[in-house]
């Protein structure tokens, strides 16, 4: 397939449309607004639907609502808009309903700014809804990943009945780059919709989509459950990461998504001047990777993002010892350049030519 | 020939209801089922629970089911009812539930004219969490979090839901109804009916607003709590027809 | 490391500096260089201004942006003369709409082109040229990308039922080309 | 034979009264004399012969504990 | 000052008028619903006001704009009612205003159930609302330490400018014990109300609240400023915790809240056994104590929670070694006992006796 | 001697504002600026930014404020109002903010008659992200999420907020007026200070919705906007007092 | 390690049996016990049931709740009888309000108290104090508080203006405590 | 001297043009001669003598560029 030039949030919702995704429910923030933009116009010829809901609230419980029925769903929003979202996504979880909640962050706390970011780590990977849970995360670093990514999420999200978030930062949504639409993703199995989905029970053998679990014990082995059956399957099954000139390196540049790209220079900058130095790209967020942590020859990872540092300690939960981690980050909207990041893998390298 | 006049519809399990003695929410969904039957619906319906007593819903009705989140009903009902066009769907959903904490939602639901029904139990009171004051408790009506009752200048107006959402657009019938007689019970069921024969006709939003009772949290008997809808809330809350798309005046 | 043109157009909304930016990224792409394209967003868009940075390069591109280091900035008005002239790396170039902004780059490290598309498009009988006469322009001086490719690239920005326009942005392409050539340093 | 026969799932009933207070004719009161598993007192019919039919107390009750046959 | 026997949610509410708090907005859940039934009884009296908010989301914006008028102010939820706030708390957070946030956890995820659970540690410590920050977490383990913490909390909340959050679990919220109100607290240095206060500015130098940072610069400048002025200066002065029995201990539990307690009397079973076994309890979850995990003489640190494992995490990154932390937990709204911990402990010490 | 007759209101500062030429959130806030003025509240007021273009709001007036969560304004002029009872008061929202996301919290405020005055600006559009649908887009009217024009079986119904509100108990004062010409403008400035006197009165809520234009995303010069006003807006949102508690009819 | 006791009330809501729990807790704390009060909470209450654990123990209490294991069971319905009755460790015993349940426990590893509490009520005049006289009981049987303590308890659990109640109150507990003694094992 | 003065702080003006229109006796007019500092033409006033101060131009203008005096 040729590629073509589009827009980072354009290609997200076109690729969801490729996915199957019929339905998708939003309100606008910047810099996601392409999303639904490009879905209340295209969704309809599709034979699908797009609700501009009233706001994330409403957007996330549309979303429980139409993926209970068993329908690939989609939501997009920027880091207030998702803090808004964590009850819905709390039930989505508890319910067990596939959907993919698309997160273009941004730069915060608060209303902050609508320059990219990757503040919004925690709130993807950590939750901010209740209770013990998990959610695959998948961090997309170019136009090209984020369309891979948003497909490959509705399988997962459908493989285990459980959200997706797909992470991106403003960049990745606002930018052109070339992409190949059609890369087809890894289909993996689905429960029939008979067996769980509303709208396909029978009166013998009525379908719910459940959120309460009265009683304790239930509600703890609903838990457990979920960290037997679900996770630890996740975390087994769907870990993924890329790694760029790690075969030599003693030290390791760690960076996911815009930053990854960016430091990608920095590595490239550092090999001519002779550093040896890679790139380890987590491209799932949870389940985060670990094999590529044991690797004993790196003398110190380099935890670059747009952030204060929220990746910096699931690297150092990796790693296993604190003191061979660093980090280096740009926030509040500001991108780092690869000039700044080699610099200061200089730094930290010292003499390690 | 016997003939059985009365009995217990298709469409309610055998599961025995959580519910106090004398809660009016039984009576309801009893309503809901005898009208899913009626009009053919048994095998085509899917409900909404709320969060509040009626949470436990999906053990009361054959039909398939969700536990929404606390408001959110009337915005997962449009997400199931964009998939299930053909679907007759219900939210069955407290004042607490609708009209505290999801009142964006079903002003939006109804001005969006999603072809939903809302049953909307209006009993004036946070029956779940223990007797709380509720958009609609009754000024005067004592309340948890209004222990000496409901006192305007520091507890706000209660809001009158049908005449609210009867200034939108997009519902398509709207009625007040009562369960604390047998006759107002038979008016609830016309609506309850109507309404979702209009569900079905694609012709828009529509709501029912059931009073009823919580005798627990009233502190009332259950005849006694009855009595307390018709005395005090029906005038407070007055019984009609606030919109019909059919009835051209 | 092969070449990296790092360009940036700006101008009021409607003088087409968006669709310039993209017109480059498809050229490149249809060239076989690694592209990317990053529009200025939100309220800093407010009072009509708008602006996009291409990158278009031999190397596969990080960071899609650059703040400085301009190798290329198109400048349509006079805001955005003030705001980019400064940020033009020592030796890239700057063309300017000197239709409509009469001041004049106070740099001697840089190649500064004073184009008046407005004029020139008004010569062409379409004043919504503008944009295409400045890339024109652009691509003569700087060689980013072809201009053949721009012409293909015509129909994948502006979508197939625009194909009735390609014999006059051609035209407009060559009169920008043209201009630029007498300027030529 | 009654022209109606009114009973009461006597394991059901939580002994609300709403059939009672509805019943036009009075003919309904709780059997004091039997504790249900739920530790109520069931509802019951004192004289079926005087039943209009009328399912006042059948559309009263929440719990659906009463059923009415019509006898012909 | 005697003892009164209070139940938990009651002394809360109380702790907070004494502590100067007029001002409580909240929306009813259970099991926290006494915070708010004893203040709208008792907020009036005391020349306060209590609103019941339309939800959690109106709760905490005018929790918002009460404490940037320059009041003390709290508001109380559980679990799927913490998510709901999110956003706004991360409005109190960008905004800078000192506000209190009872958290009373129930089991999750979801709707879950209403029994006592500690499954919201990550959504209190790593937030959900947008951006990089932190919130000071205090962790009460019985009504007396809830009262006092209601009360620190309101000290560190204007001292910082920040919103404190307050996490039990529902078992604190319902029980009543023996507790002492007037037990006085740290007081700390606040900045005048009329130095960012609204409703204190004048015509020449308004006050004012903000939350956009519109400019990228200006936003990572201000996340510095806050990491650098506010959390590195909490992290220094504010974190607590207590131990039990560590003195010559081997092996130490960790514990916080309600588990704490237990654990507490599983430290006394095994210490009768002759088992060399102590308690660290942390009392601030964030910034999570550091000191007691550079214990050295420890071989196993034993996490116990009333979750699948949270804290964990951030027990490992203390210790620095994740082989010396193992985890027990019971979760959903089941309370372990002292027994099955002791019983755990056991197992872990193997013949350590 | 000469007297300066019209000059720019004490209480806006010197900023220039980043509104697009010919918006009309400019009017607005010298319309606030003036009432202000004169009602001798200008050292007693603070105004409450929402999220949307006048999210800049703290830029432009000098009176205390406060930039709130979109659509949460009443909310957080609760919590302000509750503790600064004597001050005044002001919410300034979108259509996005108030008539959307904010529906639950301005009807919740207006029906607890909180004492706040709410300035809700409609321009039919979201301005700020860039032009989407907002709840009171105008049927055919075109947006970026309805790019073919509002299709109300697609994009629901618009929504009438003035005519919601009134059904409810706590409003003291609501208003419609215009800003498209001189005289509206007139009106508009009446209104706005007859609400803020009620405020001050402490009469209960108070709310003026100002139809007003998006030159910039309507994509039609400042002066064909004001038209569209005049022309479609108003006819579809007719003008008018629609709550006055001193008005007994 | 010192007594610990693990006491639990159970019944119809109206019974009194919360504040009965409450009354040992305060007594308990009066005669410098430890001690610990948790309600059973939420949904499991509807249909009217209620239920309270105490612990009154020398030493600081851990868990305040136990699900089995209790020492003092005091039951004062059927469906309570039916729930607790299991749960009651060997040893323990368990107070029967036997006016309204005609149940017999079947365990012979445990101390059962069959106390007509409603019928002793109405002999004093008065069906609220059925769970007085049914504490009277407990205490004179478990020793867990002192009688007097209780007394001291009541006005800080229903308030100082309740004082004149007290004499009423003193009577039923000692009409409990002398039923109580006949069962005496 | 005019019975009115209505002056444009020219670098405030954003060339709106709603004054223009709002006008009744249409004095005001773009200057297209003069760009402000944000690039835009600012309004000016034509025939002041003709000005009958009704001040529709001041209450149109969204950016308080217009000031008017009365000279008595
Ligand atoms: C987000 C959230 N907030 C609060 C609650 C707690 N809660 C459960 S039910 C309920 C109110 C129920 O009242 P109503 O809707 O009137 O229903 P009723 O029980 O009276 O039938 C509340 C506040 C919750 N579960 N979730
Ligand atoms: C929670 C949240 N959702 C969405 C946004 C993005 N947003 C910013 S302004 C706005 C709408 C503005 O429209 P309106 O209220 O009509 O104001 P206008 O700009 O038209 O004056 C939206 C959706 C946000 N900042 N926060
Ligand atoms: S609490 Fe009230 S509403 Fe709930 S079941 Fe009992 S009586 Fe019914
Ligand atoms: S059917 Fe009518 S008359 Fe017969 S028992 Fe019921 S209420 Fe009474
Ligand atoms: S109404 Fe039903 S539940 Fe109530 S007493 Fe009568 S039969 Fe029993
Ligand atoms: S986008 Fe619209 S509402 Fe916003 S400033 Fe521009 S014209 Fe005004
Ligand atoms: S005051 Fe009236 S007449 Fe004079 S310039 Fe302004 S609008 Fe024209
Ligand atoms: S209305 Fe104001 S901003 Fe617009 S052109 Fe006139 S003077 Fe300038
Ligand atoms: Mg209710
Ligand atoms: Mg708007």
């Amino acid at each position: 397939m040729a590629k073509i030039i589009m827009k980072g949030n354009e290609a997200v919702a076109k690729a969801a449309i490729i996915a199957g995704c019929r339905y998708f429910f939003g309100y606008p923030i910047t810099p996601q607004n392409e999303v639904p933009e490009y879905l209340s116009r295209e969704l309809f010829a599709a034979g699908g639907t797009f609700v501009q809901a009233e706001s994330e609230v409403a957007a996330i419980n549309m979303v429980y609502g139409a993926g209970s029925a068993g329908a690939r769903v989609m939501t997009s929003s920027s880091s207030p808009g998702i803090a808004l979202k964590q009850e819905g996504i709390g039930y989505c979880v508890a319910g067990e309903v596939p959907c993919v909640i698309v997160s273009m962050m941004r730069g915060g706390p608060g209303l902050g700014t609508i320059q990219p970011s990757q503040g919004d780590y925690n709130q993807a990977t950590r939750g901010g809804a209740n209770g013990d849970y998990h959610i695959p995360v998948l961090a997309p670093g170019s136009v090209q990943e984020a369309v891979d990514d948003v497909k490959e999420a509705f399988e997962i999200a459908d493989c285990y009945r459980t959200p997706v978030i797909v992470v991106a930062d403003g960049l990745i949504g606002q930018m052109m780059e070339p992409v190949e639409l059609e890369k087809p993703v890894k289909t993996r199995n689905t429960a029939p919709k008979s067996t769980w989905a509303i709208g396909y029970g029978t009166r013998e053998k009525p379908n719910t989509i459940e959120n309460l679990v009265i009683d304790a014990p239930a509600c703890e082995q609903k838990n457990i459950r979920f960290f037997k059956e679900k996770y630890a399957v996740i975390e087994q099954n769907e870990v993924k990461y890329e790694e760029y000139m790690m075969d030599d390196s003693e030290y390791a540049f760690v960076a996911y998504g815009t930053t990854s790209r960016i430091v990608r220079n920095a590595v490239n900058e550092l090999r001519e001047k002779g550093y040896k130095i890679g790139l380890i790209k987590p491209r799932t967020l949870w389940p985060f990777p670990q094999v590529p942590f044991q690797n004993k020859k790196i003398k110190k990872f380099l935890v670059a993002e747009m952030s204060m540092g929220q990746m910096v300690y699931d690297v150092q939960l990796a790693v296993g010892d604190k003191e061979k981690v660093t980090f280096y980050g740009r926030c509040g909207g500001i991108i780092p350049t690869p000039e700044e990041c080699a610099e200061y893998a200089e730094k930290v390298m010292g003499g390690g030519q | 020939m016997p003939t059985t006049v009365f009995k217990k519809p298709n469409g309610l399990t055998d599961k025995r209801m959580h519910y106090c003695p004398g809660c009016g929410h039984g009576i309801i969904h009893r309503l809901i089922a005898e009208c899913i039957e009626e009009i053919n619906e048994i095998d085509n319906t899917i409900i909404c629970a709320p969060v509040g007593c009626a949470v436990f819903i999906p053990n009361y009705f054959t039909y398939d089911s969700i536990q929404c989140a606390h408001g959110r009903a009337p915005a997962t009902a449009t997400g199931i009812k964009r998939v299930h066009s053909n679907k007759i769907v219900i939210t069955y959903q407290g004042d607490g539930d609708l009209a505290s904490i999801g009142m964006a939602e079903i002003i939006h639901a109804a001005a969006r004219g999603e072809k939903i029904t809302t049953v909307f139990i209006n009993n004036g009171i946070y029956g779940m969490t223990g007797g709380q004051m509720a958009p609609t408790t009754l000024p005067g009506m004592k309340a948890t979090t209004a222990q000496t009752g409901r006192d305007l200048e520091r507890n706000g107006n209660p809001i009158r839901v049908c005449e609210l959402l009867s200034t939108l657009d997009g519902p398509a019938y709207i009625e007040r109804v009562a369960v604390d007689t047998p006759a107002h019970i038979i008016k609830a069921k016309k609506a309850i009916k109507k309404a979702l024969q209009y569900q079905k006709a694609g012709k828009g939003f529509t709501m029912v607003e059931v009073l009823s009772s919580c005798p627990t949290n009233w502190g009332l008997s259950a005849a006694k709590a009855m009595e307390f809808v018709g005395e005090k809330m029906i005038p407070y809350y007055p019984l009609g027809i606030f919109k019909d798309v059919e009835e051209v005046e | 490391m092969g070449k990296t043109h790092k360009i940036s157009c700006a101008g009021f909304g409607g003088q087409g500096v968006m669709s310039m930016g993209q017109l480059l990224t498809y050229a490149g792409m249809i060239d076989g260089k690694e592209v990317s394209w990053v529009p200025a967003y939100g309220p800093e868009m407010r009072g009509g201004t708008a602006n996009c940075s291409v990158i278009v390069s031999d190397d596969p591109i990080g960071s899609p942006i650059f703040d400085k280091g301009i190798t290329t900035s198109v400048v349509m008005n006079l805001p955005s003369f003030r705001k980019f002239v400064p940020k033009v790396a020592s030796g890239g170039s700057i063309f300017v709409n000197s239709s409509i902004v009469s001041e004049k780059v106070d740099r001697d490290d840089v190649n500064v082109y004073y184009i008046p598309v407005n004029d020139l498009a008004k010569e062409l009988g379409n004043g919504k040229l503008i944009n295409i006469i400045m890339l024109g322009a652009v691509i003569e001086i700087d060689k980013i990308v072809e201009s053949e490719s721009v012409i293909k690239a015509f129909l994948k920005v502006f979508g197939d039922d625009k194909a009735k326009f390609i014999p006059i942005n051609r035209e407009a392409l060559s009169k920008g080309a043209e201009v630029a050539k007498t300027l030529k340093k | 034979m009654t022209k109606f026969t009114v009973t009461f799932d006597e394991n059901e009933c939580k002994g609300c009264e709403l059939c009672a207070v509805a019943c036009p004719k009075k003919l309904i009161a709780l059997n004091l004399e039997i504790t249900n598993d739920a530790g109520y007192n069931p509802a019951g019919i004192g004289k079926m012969e005087e039943c209009i039919g009328c399912q006042s107390c059948a559309r009263m009750c929440p719990d659906c504990v009463i059923t009415i046959v019509k006898n012909d």
